[in-house]
């Protein structure tokens, strides 16, 4: 299996090289048809080995690649791992991943009308695309396929790169490239803290390599290290990684750069910022089980900041006007379901619902793009409308992608969204009962505005200009087959997967919870098969709040808003500071720009001028030049150049002298 | 008081005086004069101390060469003695105080206390047969020889050095140089002579045309 | 009998003369090359004195590479006197301050 | 290990008589002078790749010495050796100055012949630096290093080289006239120059700690640390390309390597007892320049300060080592810590050097070194734009660039001496990539900003050679780094035991901090290294 596995690291990665390096001489077709390829082996293959886990009962693969370095007796390594949490992940990735090549080919056809005429960077960006999000796709095989800490580091680092590049795309865009520096700095201070978790580990463990961590880690259970007074080592390594978590999986603090991110194409948003790279914090979590389950502490930090993310930010959506803007803090808020999950220990909850939402909100933003596309870059929902007479298949999928974001029962949303608050319900950590309240009205807040953002699209008035309305028309077929494939993926992955992820022991030794921590044990018991569980979800309170979200988005937003075009504006402006703040994000944006952005920049100044020009510089170096300057024009003022000053000089010199020798 | 006491008073009294002179006259002429009777009661005390050589040389070299040149450039140069006498009274009271606390200090060293006679009682005089010429030449070029020696190269380098500072080759001058004459030649050094038109009525291009025409 | 110390103090008032000099004529270089031509006499004599009283030559050996020194002193003095004033037009010291830093 | 053929003496005189033969060759046939240039590079860099070839990596003794008499009355030898510490650095020497050759191919148009030469008896100065195991030789190579920069910066650097060469002089050698002191007084008392001598030497607290502080007087000035760091940027803004590449590729690198060969052994327990002092100098380095990095107006001094940023990462790996003995009672991690650092100067020259070769690119066409005059380069120019983007990525330590390698390690090292000291030496994390890269959006990316920038060529076949080549070590060193550890580690390991050997006198035992000595790190594992 190893070279199977292999093979699905390298295709891609052969892929982007091709693609990146060659793409003006291979042409478009060229360019896309060998990343295309590449990632469809890696799915291939991916799904081939989920297939032997799932029938054949594979075995755990934990090998070396090659040895990046040894150094102090630890060995650095690149190696895989491939065990039943990291397959899953594979295919996910690697599955999303081939929709969305696909779906660019269709996206990005004329993409040489987003780049000034004259700029070289424009030509082959069709390829450079490709090449791109191959190499992302690289980057986060490498990721969750790593067997310790540093590769683990490499593909996180490695997919934020490609974010960065991917955001920047369209390089000539101001907002662009102040969104790709913005998500690539938050990542950053995110990645301050990852790396210190790893240094902890290194520093304890003397190993990178997981299985060693792991298995020793009880070990250390009741270690104390003496930091911030006195912590445990286990909640500080937790703590630490996690804070890489909250940059990579936008949390908050650390979420500003998500919605900025929209900057780039969409079938980047779909994949980087909806599917893959953005759920990195929740997999690194779940991998790290292990670790998590003996402190409580950072159990409950990293369920209150996942709650926290969870509503706050889902109420920001419902302000938003812009198509992938609303999708993307709809992201934010999911993530902040995964994440609660994994602060509460149901890992297996939080990763089915990372994989339900993957295949969801790539539909989603799929979708989105779709829309943009049929409405020539316009990304505005106040200028859409009845898209659903135009844009027929897309409208479906979306539907479908809502439906099971918003958790309707049945749909892929539903059974991993239950489990979640079930299981945060279920929990006895400190702050479980703010998450779970957090949660359940995150849910109204999740259907109000994905309804809002779905009927202000397909339903209700046409909004648009005529000469948009007289070109909308459906996308071509490489955009509507992998919406088609996602909303087929979004409506059934949930009955097929509930099963084994949460009641049976699918993951086994892949994801460890201690009995203490386990909140999916209710949800095991009362488990009757997927049929059952969908009936038991329509009594649930969830489910009535998710229902009376919807219905009430829908009065709002289709009933009232075909009379009234501006009850959007209207409820907006009648609440006030509310809106106030929710437009204005928390002031979060406003926040990091004065006081991290334009602080920092004038601590530089500050440092600058003040402490390397004036008193390094200034006061000392020239200082010290001047001083002895004006010293010497002090004493060469003596100098009187008249020869009787220098003969007086002399003589009261040996009168000196004398009187001296007298006296003495 | 022996007659070699009196002469000591007489000649110390006159040096002193004269060297007074010497630092208040207005005019150089008149200070070099008077620094010349310095010299002299100088030598003679010299001689009184049975330096007879050193004493004559004092007034042959000093009084006949070295102060003679001074009297010879005092006189040469056109000195505007006024504004060089301008400021003497102003500098007297801190001259004198620097010279009087000198000279007190002076005197309280070398004052009887510890040069007198009881420290150093004087040496009963020399008879005729010391000569103390041949002394100090014997001293002179026998241990003496190397400083002698530097000495002359000293005095030589000073008459070098005076010679080049003070001589300048003046351009305004008609002296011929022997060299360029012997070294002339035949054709463009030597005169020509060139016949021309003694009057010309009127000199016109024309006419000065048909002067450089004509066949000589 | 003249003591030692008379002619010792003949000479420092010789010497203090001199230095007075110096003070008093300030300007005129002649008379400060003078002045100095009147302290080596003092020296001199200081010399000769004590070579008398102690009966030791070598006292008038030094007297008489003095006198040299003070010569070729005096001739380069006046030299460098006669070429300043040839060139400046006076021998004013006030005048001449280009050594001034 | 005596050997043979005198390979270092070939490394060291090779580019210096290949200089003084440019020179005379003068700038009648410039195409000739350059090629002639060029090649001496090359063959020097072919020679010291026998040093990496012939190194043997499983001991810690010098290697390849040389020992000739040179001044007997002194004991003064031409001494010659390198280990798993210079070795490296003659390497990226030579390697470096080729491109340096190449940037200044058709650049240069003043006296191209002497500017070439001065980088080639350059290159055979830094490498003698390295090599030299006889402190008087050492300082006569270190001091005869200035006077080549002296001159490229003074005579083909900007409108104000007088100031920045005046003051680039002026600083190392108020740094080095005490390290001269220093080894005179070790001369003394060793009866010998041989570094090894000293190494060996016993010494008193007090002496001890005069020495170092000696030392890090003109090591500290040469890295550079932070309150004497003020010479560089300077230097580099006023230098020409090839001059502000050496400056940062290799010069400040033999500070760094001083500090390995000098203070850390002859003076281990003043360096024990003042390690607090350059710790907080380099994290104030990390720290404080940071900030001052992220203001600066002009490329080449935001370059620069991120050097001096860099740079503290080194020192703080280097003198960590007491810390983590302290904090933890064993020395593990200690050798990560120093070969941290190592890996972090080779890998700044490359990436400083890289990043100095692309300001000269852009200055070469537009004569502006100011960010406010560009903006969108990327249009015009997207090879530069790529070469540019992945500098900057290794400068901000992007996993799989070599800038990552030495700063993890580092960090790894550091946390095990205190929580607070990788704290903020991570800050570099979020500082490096905010100034690097607010710098590459602003030059980078956006609309064109003005017709000169429209009027940009992209890269000639020259300077993708320079920075292809440059890229390909920061990859290849970032994605394996082994190679390049496994040829310092015994050597690293050789010196923290060195180091952890009290060398005060019995009189003064008492005041060995540290009571036991450090237990030797477990060993490389050479025989599972398939490497």
């Amino acid at each position: 299996m190893e070279k199977v596995y292999l093979t699905i690291v390298l295709a891609p990665l052969i892929g982007a090289i091709v693609a990146g390096f060659f793409g003006g001489r291979i042409g478009r077709r060229g360019a896309h048809s060998v990343s295309i390829l590449g990632v469809s082996v890696s799915a291939a293959l991916s799904l081939y080995t989920l297939s032997r886990f799932i029938w054949h009962d594979e075995g755990t693969f934990n090998g070396t690649l090659y040895t990046w370095m040894v150094s102090d007796g630890i060995r650095f390594q690149v190696g895989f791992l491939v065990d039943r949490l990291t397959v899953l992940m594979m295919a996910t990735v690697t599955f999303v991943s081939l929709m969305v090549h696909i779906y660019t080919i269709g996206y990005m056809a004329d993409d040489e009308h987003n780049w000034p005429h004259d700029s070289k960077v424009g030509t082959n960006s069709y390829q450079r695309f490709f090449s791109y999000i191959s190499l992302f796709t690289f980057a986060m095989l490498m990721l969750v396929m790593s067997n310790n800490f540093m590769q683990l580091f490499f593909g996180w680092e490695a997919v934020g790169l490609v974010s960065y590049l991917l955001i920047g795309f369209w390089s000539v865009r101001e907002s662009a490239i102040f969104a790709n520096l913005k998500a690539f700095l938050v990542n950053r201070v995110g990645d301050f803290g990852f790396i210190l978790g790893i240094a902890a580990v290194a520093m304890y463990f003397n190993s990178m390599d997981y299985k060693e961590v792991f298995a020793r880690a009880p070990e250390f259970a009741q270690t104390q290290v003496a930091v911030f007074g006195g912590v445990s080592l286990m909640t500080l390594i937790c703590v630490l990684l996690f804070i890489g978590a909250m940059g990579k999986s936008a949390q908050v603090p650390l979420h500003v750069w998500l919605p900025d991110s929209m900057e780039g194409p969409t079938p980047i948003s779909a994949l980087i910022h909806a599917a893959t790279m953005v759920t990195a914090g929740v997999f690194m979590v779940a991998r790290m089980s292990p670790l998590y389950e003996l402190s409580d502490t950072a159990l409950s930090f990293v369920m209150i900041v996942g709650a926290t993310t969870a509503l706050f930010t889902g109420l920001i959506g419902l302000v938003q006007s812009d198509i992938k803007r609303v999708v993307a803090y709809s992201t934010l808020s999911q993530l902040g379901y995964m994440v609660t999950a994994m602060g509460a220990s149901a890992y297996a909850a939080g990763i089915f619902h990372l994989m339900t939402h993957a295949f969801f909100k790539a539909l989603l933003f799929l979708a989105a793009g779709s829309v943009i596309l049929a409405m020539h870059h316009d990304q505005d929902i106040r200028n859409m409308g009845a898209l659903r007479k135009y844009l027929p298949i897309t409208w479906i999928t979306f539907l479908v992608g809502t439906l099971a974001l918003t958790g309707f029962p049945g749909l892929a949303g539903s059974f991993s969204k239950d489990a979640i608050i079930e299981a945060v319900e279920e929990s006895t950590l400190y702050g479980a009962h703010y998450a779970s309240v957090l949660l359940t009205i995150g849910v109204v807040v999740t259907a109000l505005y994905s309804f809002r953002l779905y009927f202000l699209v397909f339903h209700g008035k046409e909004r648009m200009n005529d000469h948009t309305r007289h070109h909308l028309h459906e996308s071509p077929w490489v955009v509507t087959v992998p919406l088609v494939a996602l909303a087929v993926l979004s409506a059934v992955s949930g009955w097929l997967a509930i099963e084994p992820l949460l009641i049976g022991d699918w993951f086994k030794d892949a994801i460890m919870v201690t009995p203490a921590h386990d909140t999916l044990m209710k949800i095991r018991e009362e488990f009757h098969g997927p049929l059952q569980y969908v009936i038991h979800g329509l009594h649930s309170e969830v489910f009535y709040l998710s229902m009376g979200g919807m219905v009430g988005a829908g009065l709002i937003w289709w009933f009232v808003h075909s009379f009234n075009p501006r009850i959007d504006e209207q409820i907006q402006k009648y609440s006030g500071p509310l809106t106030w703040v929710l437009v204005n994000k928390y002031g979060c944006d406003d926040f990091n720009q004065r006081v991290f952005g334009g602080g920092s920049q004038s601590v530089g100044r500050v440092f600058w001028k003040g402490g390397d020009e004036v008193l390094i510089d200034g006061a000392i170096v020239n200082g010290s030049a001047h001083s002895v300057g004006r010293l010497a024009g002090l004493t060469s003022r003596l100098q009187t150049g008249f020869l009787y000053h220098y003969a007086i000089a002399m003589i009261v010199g040996l009168v000196g002298l004398l009187t001296i020798f007298v006296a003495l | 008081m022996g007659f070699e006491k009196f002469l000591f008073y007489c000649f110390a009294a006159i040096a002193l005086a004269s060297a007074g002179m010497v630092i208040s006259r207005r005019n150089p002429v008149h200070a070099v004069l008077w620094m010349v009777v310095t010299f002299v009661s100088g030598a003679a005390l010299w001689i009184l101390l049975e330096a007879e050589f050193l004493g004559i040389v004092l007034i042959l070299v000093y009084v006949g060469a070295v102060m003679v040149l001074f009297l010879f450039v005092v006189m040469m140069l056109d000195v505007d003695i006024a504004t060089l006498r301008a400021c003497f009274i102003r500098y007297l009271p801190l001259g004198a105080a620097v010279a009087l606390l000198m000279l007190g200090e002076i005197v309280w060293i070398v004052g009887p206390a510890n040069f007198g006679l009881t420290h150093f009682p004087s040496p009963p005089a020399a008879g005729l047969d010391v000569n103390n010429t041949h002394d100090l030449g014997m001293s002179l070029y026998t241990t003496y020889v190397y400083p002698v020696e530097l000495a002359a190269v000293l005095l030589l380098v000073a008459i070098v050095a005076a010679i080049r500072l003070t001589m300048r080759r003046r351009t305004d001058t008609k002296t011929i140089d022997p060299a360029v004459q012997s070294r002339v030649k035949k054709g463009p050094d030597r005169i020509r002579i060139v016949k021309m038109a003694s009057v010309g009525p009127l000199e016109t291009p024309e006419t000065l045309a048909e002067a450089k025409d004509e066949p000589r | 009998m003249i003591a030692l110390s008379d002619y010792l103090i003949v000479a420092g008032i010789l010497f203090s003369i001199g230095v007075a000099g110096i003070f008093l004529n300030r300007k005129n270089v002649i008379v400060l090359l003078m002045c100095i031509e009147l302290m080596l006499l003092a020296v001199n004599t200081n010399f000769v004195a004590f070579s008398h009283f102690r009966h030791d030559i070598t006292g008038q050996v030094f007297v008489f590479f003095i006198l040299t020194v003070a010569a070729a002193e005096a001739a380069i003095g006046l030299a460098i006197l006669v070429v300043l004033f040839r060139n400046r037009r006076t021998i004013n010291v006030e005048d001449l301050d280009s050594l001034k830093g | 290990m005596e050997s043979g053929f005198p390979l270092l003496t070939l490394t060291i005189w090779l580019p210096i008589v290949g200089g003084i033969a440019v020179l005379a060759s003068g700038d009648g046939n410039r195409q000739f002078t350059k090629w002639m240039a060029l090649t001496f590079a090359v063959l020097t860099f072919v020679v010291s790749l026998g040093l990496w070839l012939g190194f043997d990596s499983s001991t810690a003794q010098m290697q390849f010495v040389e020992h000739v008499s040179w001044i007997p009355s002194f004991k003064v030898f031409y001494h010659l050796g390198v280990d798993g510490i210079s070795m490296p650095l003659i390497v990226l020497t030579t390697f470096v100055t080729i491109f340096v050759v190449v940037a200044g191919w058709d650049v240069i148009t003043y006296r191209p012949s002497q500017y070439l030469a001065a980088f080639l008896i350059m290159e055979g100065i830094m490498v003698g630096v390295f090599a030299a195991l006889d402190a008087l030789l050492f300082y006569v190579f270190w001091e005869a290093m200035l006077i080549p920069m002296f001159i490229i910066i003074g005579v083909w650097g900007g409108p104000n080289r007088v100031y920045a060469t005046i003051k680039f002089f002026l600083f190392t050698f108020f740094g080095s006239v005490f390290m001269l002191v220093a080894l005179i007084y070790l001369y003394f008392k060793a009866g010998s120059f041989s570094i090894l001598d000293f190494q060996a030497l016993e010494l008193g607290m007090n002496a001890q700690v005069l020495i170092f502080i000696a030392f890090l007087l003109a090591f500290a000035v040469k890295v550079p640390m932070f309150p004497v760091h003020t010479w560089l940027p300077d230097a580099h803004v006023e230098a020409p390309t090839g001059g502000s590449v050496i400056l940062a590729a290799i010069m400040l690198k033999i500070g760094g390597y001083g500090f390995l060969r000098f203070s850390l052994p002859i003076a281990p327990d003043a360096s024990a007892s003042l390690d607090w002092l350059i710790i907080a100098m380099s994290l104030i380095a990390v720290v404080y320049i940071g900030f001052v990095a992220l203001v600066q107006q002009d490329m080449k001094k935001l370059i620069a300060y991120s050097s001096i940023a860099h740079m503290g990462f080194v020192t703080l790996g280097f003198f960590i080592v007491f810390s983590i003995v302290r904090h933890s009672g064993v020395s593990t991690g200690s050798v990560m810590g120093i070969e941290g650092g190592m890996v972090q100067m080779i890998s700044h020259g490359f990436i400083s050097g890289a990043l100095f070769l692309c300001v000269g690119v852009l200055y070469d066409r537009v004569h502006s070194r100011k960010i406010a005059d560009y903006g969108g380069v990327i249009n015009t120019m997207p090879w530069f734009g790529a070469f540019l983007v992945f500098f900057a990525m290794s400068n901000a330590g992007l996993p799989g660039t070599s800038g990552f390698v030495g700063e993890f390690m580092v960090i790894l090292a550091a946390f095990r001496a205190d929580f607070w000291f990788a704290f903020l030496a991570a800050t570099t994390l979020v500082l490096a990539a905010a100034f690097t890269l607010w710098m590459v959006k602003r030059v980078v990316f956006g609309e064109v900003a003005n017709p000169q920038v429209a009027a940009l060529q992209d890269l000639n076949g020259r300077e993708v050679f320079n920075l292809g080549a440059l890229a390909a070590a920061v990859l290849l060193f970032g994605l394996w780094p082994a190679p390049l550890v496994n040829v310092m580690h015994t050597t690293v390991q050789n010196l923290v035991t060195q180091v952890g050997v009290c060398k005060l006198p019995a009189a003064e035992s008492a005041a060995c901090l540290r009571g036991k000595p450090i237990p030797v790190a477990s060993l490389a594992p050479s025989a599972d290294n398939p490497f």
